[in-house]
């Protein structure tokens, strides 16, 4: 069993801080899905993350939550670097420190979800579309082995580069809640004005402490970690 | 005695995290300048292997948006609030320090002289110090970098423009690459180094300014337990703050209060015995005061 | 473009090592003062979490012995062999950089001026290298502490003194305590950190006076691999050094140079475009004589 | 089996540098003894020294040869810090790098050996032992608990504190080959003039290129890695 939680008002958002036990990792093409345990955490609102203990490293990680199956907390990482490698390689019976959830998710009050995701953009996906009832789906990857993730989704229509998402979007107008790579992001922008886009930033604290994860919204630097990820394009 | 637990200018936010805040024998703001500032284009962090490197660079909603909005609201946290105080030129410094100098909230000016993500003032630390002397009359502590060859020639110097502590250090400039375009890995080239990788050089700085000079000093770089809060009180620091520890334990501050409370405060006492011959008590009074 | 590899001053014995010292492009002997030095006290060396700090005082049999003993052995190697040359005053600098003008086999002068184990020369830098440029037609690499707040000027500075290169970093002064007594874990206190944290300080080091002067630099600091080495040329560097990695990995520079030979020399070109905007071929004059 | 070694000449002698697999580790007491494949190195002469990868650490640590059993290296190590810890906790299968022989060894020309050892200092004389055909010893140990050390040197006289080495020393002149505190090792010096003792200090590169570890030696300071750890007392 994982050791007593803490929790914590963040942003005015309650998150907890709890060491959790690794109940498993497995392979999802060049991904790695890392599965903890539940602990005292809530799984919060799809499209919120989590700040994970990388091992040996001296910031942790920011990672949304890609599926909350019963007494369990799911992430879908991509090793690119030190500490998503670090993360990648934890064992079952090693802990990591995370808390969480943090920042604003997506809105699920949509009339017409189409969910769109490129590459480990699909992490979060899974877990929102639970929660939409199985949208309509379109998942861009770079390679074959990229788009082996695609199985996280079921149903999802699939498009490898050259191929991009956004030759898959319905022509009649539709909610998108997207992820994925900026000039995905920005893409979407053009083509669906009131897309909520979940965006990326380099993090170290992932709750407005060190005014590192800086994006321009509006002309303003603003933290992404506690005004978003997700942003409302117009906003 | 107590050890006195503080936060690292520009390290914690405390209207979004107030429970962390509270847990604080003072709070620390981020560095207020006479104007607003945006600060410096992203990325502004790059982890390296025991530390990190920030390029934020003063964003903060200048000194009038400070006092009409942000300080009413931390100061119902009921927290002592030491107010970090940046600029360009002395002027700048005297001026943010007179807005200052009228609000009871604020129980001591915290003079950043040592920004390494900003352009610097052309005065010296001891004239800034002077300026700032000159505009309020609340107590000053110089924040003094590690980049010099004589840190206890600059103690001396502000201690003899008038500043009534010392906070000690802040960061120290540091590069990174980015492995694959072997650019700078921020923007701007060079940022603040700060976590573990600082301590030994922050330990230095501490050791050798409290020997220089009798100011009470808040000791800070790469502190992570409450074995490395004992380190500093030893090298002379009569309060701590944490800074990048928060990134990664925002819960460090209850942390390390227990890790001290288990062997913690016999030992200070020991040790700054060790260090000193004896126990600086003058050493803690602005602190002490919010106890 | 090959890379050129030394070793740091004071990290490694060519007549001890033979073996390792003729794997360099050229052999940077430990710092000679003018008079023989039985250094400082022990224990003198101590391991942080991500470096060492070390307090060896500039042992050295001194000028005369250096000369007629030690110079005539290490010549032997047939490897280059560069003579770091310490004092306390602009006439020692300049006293052994007046022996060794006259040695043939001394190929360049590195003056260290920024040692933090010992009371320092009453002179700048550039008085310091001044002197030394009087007294010697040799290349004379001038080798920085980061220790200071604009290293940049500093270059600019010992530059316009007549230095013909530059060597960085030295270490800087850092400090750890014993855990149990909470004491110095030095006798004197502070010593000269070194190892992978210092990487990032002196890489911001290179890159800012790689863009300050023309002098071609050696850079070191924490290098521990080809990756390390491919950073500092990319930050500016025209040779790398290596230090505190000797002592764990005495054949690091030729597993170093094993690593740089998969994938290095390309992207040492593209790397150094990408900060420099051109490959800076004079940087290596003296250095690449050693081919 | 451990990749290829490569030879060096250190202060003229030959030294091997190899990564070398941990094939186990045991309790020893309050110590742990750490076995090594031997790989292409030597053991080299009793007394002599080894540099040992410490995992995670930036230098590496120098333990005395405890034994040499066939294609082994085995090491009694006292876990008081970082270094020796990681040493200590190290498991089967793991590899870590070991530098050595290093530095002079006991002079084995001795008519009437007696082996002295305090504390850790048990360490070399196993194979001090071996080579010399298992002369008379005295090992003294600050609690019961150390001197479960003591098996590793049958027939030992074995001595717990407060009671002393010193007051075990035949009276009749001897050949003291000593390794321990420095405290035992300053009174063996009064005691016996000619003894052979093998100090200690704090090493970071262990072969010379450092000048971390030196000791005072006739008013000069001198590299104990070079010039000792074994020195002749009268030297
Ligand atoms: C809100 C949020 C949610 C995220 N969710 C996931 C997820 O579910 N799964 C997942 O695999 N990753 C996710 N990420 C990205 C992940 O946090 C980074 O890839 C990770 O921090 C990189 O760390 P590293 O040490 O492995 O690589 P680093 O060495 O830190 O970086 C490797 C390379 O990636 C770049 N980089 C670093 N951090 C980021 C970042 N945050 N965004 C974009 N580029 C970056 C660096 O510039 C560098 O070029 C998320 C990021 C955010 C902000
Ligand atoms: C030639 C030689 C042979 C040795 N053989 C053995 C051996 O067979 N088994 C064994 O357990 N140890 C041996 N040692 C001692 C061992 O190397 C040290 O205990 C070890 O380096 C300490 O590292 P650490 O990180 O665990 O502790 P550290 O944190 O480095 O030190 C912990 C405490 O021990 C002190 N200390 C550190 N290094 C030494 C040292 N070399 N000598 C004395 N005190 C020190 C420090 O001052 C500190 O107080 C030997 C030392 C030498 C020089
Ligand atoms: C992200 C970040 C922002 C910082 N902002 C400021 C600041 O605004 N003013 C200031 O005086 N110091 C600032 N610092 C320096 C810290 O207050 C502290 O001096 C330094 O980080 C060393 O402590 P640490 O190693 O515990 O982080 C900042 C440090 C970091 C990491
Ligand atoms: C044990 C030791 C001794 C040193 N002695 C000298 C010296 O005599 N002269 C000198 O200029 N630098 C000396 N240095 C500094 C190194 O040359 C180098 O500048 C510094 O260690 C940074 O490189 P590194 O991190 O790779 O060790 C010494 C460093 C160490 C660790
Ligand atoms: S990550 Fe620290 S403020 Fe957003
Ligand atoms: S340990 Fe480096 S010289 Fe002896």
């Amino acid at each position: 069993m994982s050791p007593a939680s803490t929790s914590l008002s963040l942003a005015g958002r309650e998150a907890r801080r709890q060491r959790l036990l690794v109940t498993g990792t497995e392979p999802v093409g060049p991904y790695t899905l890392l599965r903890l345990e539940r602990g005292e955490l809530e799984p919060g609102v799809p499209g919120q993350f989590f700040m994970l203990e990388a091992p040996r490293r001296v910031l942790p990680r920011p990672m949304s939550l890609c599926q909350a199956p019963p007494r369990e907390l799911t992430f879908l990482i991509d090793p690119i670097g030190p500490g998503t490698r670090a993360l990648c390689t934890l064992r079952s019976g090693e802990a990591i420190h995370v808390l969480g959830p943090l920042g604003n998710g997506f809105d699920l009050d949509v009339d017409r979800p189409v969910l769109v995701a490129g590459g480990i953009g699909i992490a979060p996906m899974p877990y929102l579309a639970a929660a939409l009832g199985d949208p309509p789906a379109v998942l861009g990857f770079r390679t074959e082995r990229h788009a082996e993730a695609g199985r996280l989704l079921p149903g999802a229509e699939i498009v490898v580069e050259p191929r991009l998402v956004t030759e898959l979007l319905p022509n009649d107008p539709c909610d998108v809640l997207a992820c994925g790579p900026e000039p995905m992001l920005e893409a979407l922008r053009t083509r669906a004005p009131h897309a909520q886009l979940a965006w990326e930033a380099r993090m170290a604290c992932g709750y407005g402490a060190c005014y590192g994860c800086v994006v321009e919204i509006d002309g303003r630097n603003r933290r992404l970690c506690v005004d978003g990820p997700v942003l409302r394009n117009a906003a | 005695m107590t050890v006195q637990l503080l936060n690292a200018s520009g390290c914690l936010d405390a209207l979004v995290a107030p429970g962390i805040a509270i847990q604080l024998d003072a709070f620390v703001t981020k560095t207020v300048t006479p104007q607003a500032r945006e600060g410096n284009p992203p990325p502004r962090i790059v982890e390296t292997e025991s530390g990190m490197l920030n390029s934020i660079g003063l964003q903060n909603p200048g000194i009038d948006a400070f006092v009409e909005e942000i300080l009413p609201r931390i100061t119902e946290l009921g927290v002592p609030i030491w107010v970090s105080v940046g600029g360009f030129s002395a002027p700048d410094y005297a001026e943010v320090c007179e807005r200052l100098d009228g609000q009871a909230a604020v129980e001591v000016i915290e003079l950043n002289l040592s920004c390494p993500n900003v352009e610097e003032a052309p005065e010296t630390a001891a004239e800034l110090v002077a300026a700032a002397r000159a505009a309020t009359t609340k107590p000053l502590y110089a924040k003094l970098s590690p980049a010099t060859w004589d840190v206890a020639e600059s103690a001396r110097a502000v201690a003899g423009a008038g500043a009534d502590g010392l906070s000690l250090v802040n960061t120290i400039r540091g590069l990174a690459l980015n492995p694959t375009t072997r650019r700078p890995n921020l923007p701007r080239g060079a940022g603040g180094y700060s976590g573990p990788a600082l301590r030994p050089i922050a330990l230095a700085c501490v050791h050798a300014c409290a020997r220089a000079v009798a100011l009470p000093i808040v000791g800070m770089g790469g502190v992570t337990s409450g074995d490395d809060v004992l380190d500093f009180l030893a090298a002379g620091a009569s309060a701590v703050a944490l800074g990048t520890i928060l990134f990664s334990d925002p819960l460090a501050p209850s942390r390390i209060r227990a890790e001290l409370s288990d062997t913690g405060v016999p030992a200070v006492v020991v040790s700054r015995h060790g260090i000193h011959g004896f126990v600086r008590n003058s050493a803690s009074r602005h602190v002490l005061s919010s106890e």
